[in-house]
């Protein structure tokens, strides 16, 4: 047996040794890759406003519950068809934080500042909150909602400035 | 323990339901199931949820569910027993309202796999057998755990694959007339003959689908449930059974020995003869994810003895008017099969069964008023039987 | 209802498990378990097992834990309510018994989180806060969710970061006796506050880490208990209630809805005072995923007043000798967090606890016989309050 | 608006139309993938052996009870590191199928037989059946146990032969 195989037993299996422990470890050959569809066809109108730089949420024609996120079934009044109403572009920053270990699919961001904000009709959004000084930030300080471009991805989608 | 009824039973459309997201496709069962017992969302104590997921996006779907359907701040839990998850979420409701722990309990059962792809949707059953000593380097499918069992009943028994069409057929028969089935549309021997093999002898149509569906029930403690409705069903036993998770662990190929010994436990507790069970059942859904697997059932449930189920396909015995008819909802095979949902869209079969609500061409006459749910998950790594009634 | 009590419990050692496999790290605790109680696996008659997994292999992970450790037959069933998740199992395992459905039932918690790197469980955790409305977009972590409250609850009740640190200095206090913790390190203020930010104002060791462990426990009816023990411990109460999924849904970002719901009922439930429950109650393990967690549970509890609870951090009143002794097991930051396990572990810590059988640096005087644990799933998406006793 | 506009109104989305019923649906930007790392220290054992062409099983000193896969501790008798023996070479099939559909991680291979062949001292064990004619498969049928490298990847994993 060569000095070589000697040094790990399993080289011809798919086994790397435990940095700290030396333990052997099988390491899958089966990267297992998930990307989902998610269809929106019930809530569409939301994302057509959206392309309009317009967020909506939806309302209860009966209880006048408003619903944010947008679904279009009121489970108290157990009607379907809710009406759209568009969210206030001022609102109040209730709380933030500065996101600086990230998921893996998030790490190609800069750190951002994930922030929730409230609006008239009992509407709370959480999303991130774009601030060139993050010392600057208060909570309590008003907020605007806008719709812009998300890079790298060249998507758009709805954020706060100041 | 408190005797546990239905109350009240919601069902979703089965199928590819790209015209729902997650959310609203669970509300649809949720609505019909509080329609259908006139309980609103506070009454309920306790809720238990069966999702697999994982082809879908949310982790821990319970929360988003909860919060769509306006049940916060309800307990909850989600429960996972593979393919029989919906009997688990059934079970897990039935014992919150038999320990007095909740007076009112909802199951829902919810599946969207077409958030993933067809060939995701296989890797990811796939991996339910077991992932080290059998996934990772032999890549079996589920279809290829069945057919390991068609292969060597056939051998053993003399079956052939036209015997296994059969059950195809007769699911496919009476899912034409069931409006919540994904399949409506009968089909031929030569139909499921001339379909193309995917794990040999098992062919396209031995097969049921990938499915998007919800079902709900309400289960209730007696004297609540007297309150509600003037004909309630009762649980008269749910009962598990599991197996080993390496199917090379297994005795034999030709039987389930969680369902043998599950079926032993719910005739047991239901007080029902363990050699003539058919005798005391009106109707029955077994778990038949492919057709070698309701063949199997009908031998494990004692429908027939051992190695001669296939002859009740052949002879026709399973349809109305034969000695036990089973799967009058189209199986999984033609209404449908969203994993986590199959459990509980059995129970809320039988349920309409039993109080004869179904469409007439497919309505078991109900004589004793007795119904049984053989639900599988896995190849028999979890298996739930249970008995319904018309009386306590 | 039938009383249930705690026969025999379980416990891995928790941290980077690579010396066992999924396996073998489950029949740890289940070993340990069955000796503890004396219990064989044929006397169990149901099996509730917690594991949130993904970042682990088996998707389906009740029938191999089943298959290795001998319990075949036994019908089991995966429970999941995120971090809470363990919490869940012994519910399903206490409504079993209590039902009456099983006589003795084990609830198992098991998490192999390093079967994953760091970023993937980041990732996954991030995952279960909400899917499409917040992690799909603006990739919130699991301390960024717990880092919007930290921000909120210091602005509005002028807690400092100094507060926050504390509760890690005390949990790693206690940890460095506990033979089973991930950490056996004692830490000054100094460590903690000048440790990186994670998510701001939240830092490196204001967080519990990535964790392998498994935790058992075996519950059987008082007739069944009495038999194999003289000294069971009493599970008086295991309640649940739930929050929104979305956490901008939520009132305020200062308490978590659904544990103040939780303790209210458990609290009836064990009759005891909702007023001063810290008069009652010898020692509480609380979920301090992250410190500010720990705080929000002390007023969510009702063992400080609103906006008071990190005063209770400040004074040190919640070590041995204070107001009430919270986390002497190390808690979640120092003894570690397998997602699904902490729910059992915490039943296993404060059964030793009540039977005074810790380690005597980390014993609390048992006083009047009564033990709370206080286990959150996500931001309060799930929570379960639970009390034991050692009176029926 | 341009025609182009007209034809998805969410063209600055990652949102497709379902082919079918034109509904909207949300293509996830986060792909998840998982590829796992699995300890395999207290059964290595098996793995130096596979080196050797050999499979072992294991076998409780106490009740005399074999396990494969293998697992270091007997659950019935509460003791660990159980002795490891080998498995005989000659087995008999006992069922086969060919998977036609595969999952996405076994795309990359021909159609291939699953096969579960038993052994001696109540050992079975799945695995691959490699045969040039597949008609000549028969349950029943004698089959050796060999260890050969699987491609592409190029590790060397257990199989049957005729
Ligand atoms: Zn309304
Ligand atoms: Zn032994």
């Amino acid at each position: 047996m060569s000095e070589d195989k000697k040094r790990n037993d399993y080289e011809n299996l798919p086994i790397i040794l435990d940095k700290k422990l030396g333990v052997p470890i099988w390491s899958d050959v089966r990267e297992l890759k998930l990307k989902y569809k998610m269809p929106l066809g019930k809530i569409k109108g939301f994302f057509t406003a959206l392309s309009e730089e317009k967020i909506l949420a939806t309302r209860c024609p009966k209880c006048e519950r408003t619903f944010f996120p947008p679904q279009v079934d009121c489970p108290y009044c157990r009607i379907n068809d809710l009406d759209w109403i568009e969210v206030p572009k001022e609102g109040i920053l209730e709380t933030y934080t500065i996101i600086t270990i990230k998921p893996t699919t998030f790490q190609h961001y800069e750190d951002y500042v994930l922030a929730i904000a409230s609006f008239e009709n009992n509407v709370k959004i959480l999303t991130w909150l774009k601030i060139d000084d993050k010392d600057k930030i208060k909570i309590g300080m008003k907020v605007k909602l806008t719709v812009s471009k998300r890079l790298p991805e060249g998507y758009y989608i709805y954020e706060l400035t100041p | 323990m408190r005797d546990v009824a239905i109350l009240g039973i919601g069902h979703s459309k089965f199928g590819k339901r790209t015209d729902v997201n997650f959310l609203e496709l669970g509300w649809e069962a949720i609505k019909e199931a509080l329609e259908d017992s006139g309980v609103s969302q506070e009454k309920i104590d306790f809720v238990a949820v069966s999702n697999f997921g994982l082809w879908s996006s949310e982790p821990s779907p319970v929360a988003p569910l909860l919060e769509y359907a306006g049940l916060n701040p309800t307990e909850a839990i989600r429960v996972e027993a593979a393919c029989a998850s919906g009997s688990a979420a059934v079970k897990a409701a039935y014992m919150a309202v038999a320990s007095g722990s909740a007076d009112i309990a909802l199951a829902l059962g919810i599946e969207k796999m077409h958030e993933s792809g067809t060939g995701d949707v296989v890797e990811l059953l796939a991996r339910i057998g077991n992932y080290f000593w059998e996934f990772e380097n032999f890549g079996p499918t589920f279809v290829g755990y069945y057919a390991l069992y068609a292969n060597r009943y056939m051998h053993d028994f003399g079956a052939r694959e036209e015997d296994l069409a059969k059950i195809a057929v007769k699911n496919h028969y009476y899912g034409f007339y069931n409006p919540k089935a994904q399949f409506r549309k009968k089909i031929t021997l030569e139909d499921v003959m001339s379909s193309p093999y995917i794990a040999w002898p098992l062919k396209l149509y031995d097969c049921s689908p990938i499915t998007d569906g919800s079902a709900a029930v309400i289960l209730a403690s007696e004297d609540i449930a007297k309150k509600y409705t003037d004909s309630p069903v009762w649980i008269k036993a749910i009962e598990g059974a599991t197996a080993t998770s390496n199917l090379s662990k297994r005795e034999n190929f030709i039987s389930i020995p969680s369902a043998i010994e599950a079926a032993k436990r719910a005739y047991k507790k239901a007080k029902i003869d363990l050699e003539k069970p058919y005798k005391y059942i009106d109707v029955a859904e077994v778990h038949d994810c492919f057709t070698i697997a309701e063949i199997i059932a009908y031998e494990d449930l004692g429908f027939a003895k051992r190695g001669e189920g296939f002859k009740l396909a052949r002879e026709e015995q399973t349809y109305i008017g034969g000695s036990i008819p089973v799967n009058l909802s189209g199986g999984l095979k033609s209404k449908g099969h969203p994993i986590a949902t199959t459990g509980v869209s059995m129970i809320v079969e039988l349920t309409k069964q039993l109080l004869q609500r179904v469409e007439p061409e497919r309505q078991a006459p109900i004589n004793n008023g007795l119904a049984l749910a053989h639900n599988v998950g896995g190849t028999g790594h979890y298996v739930f039987v249970s008995i319904l009634s018309l009386e306590k």
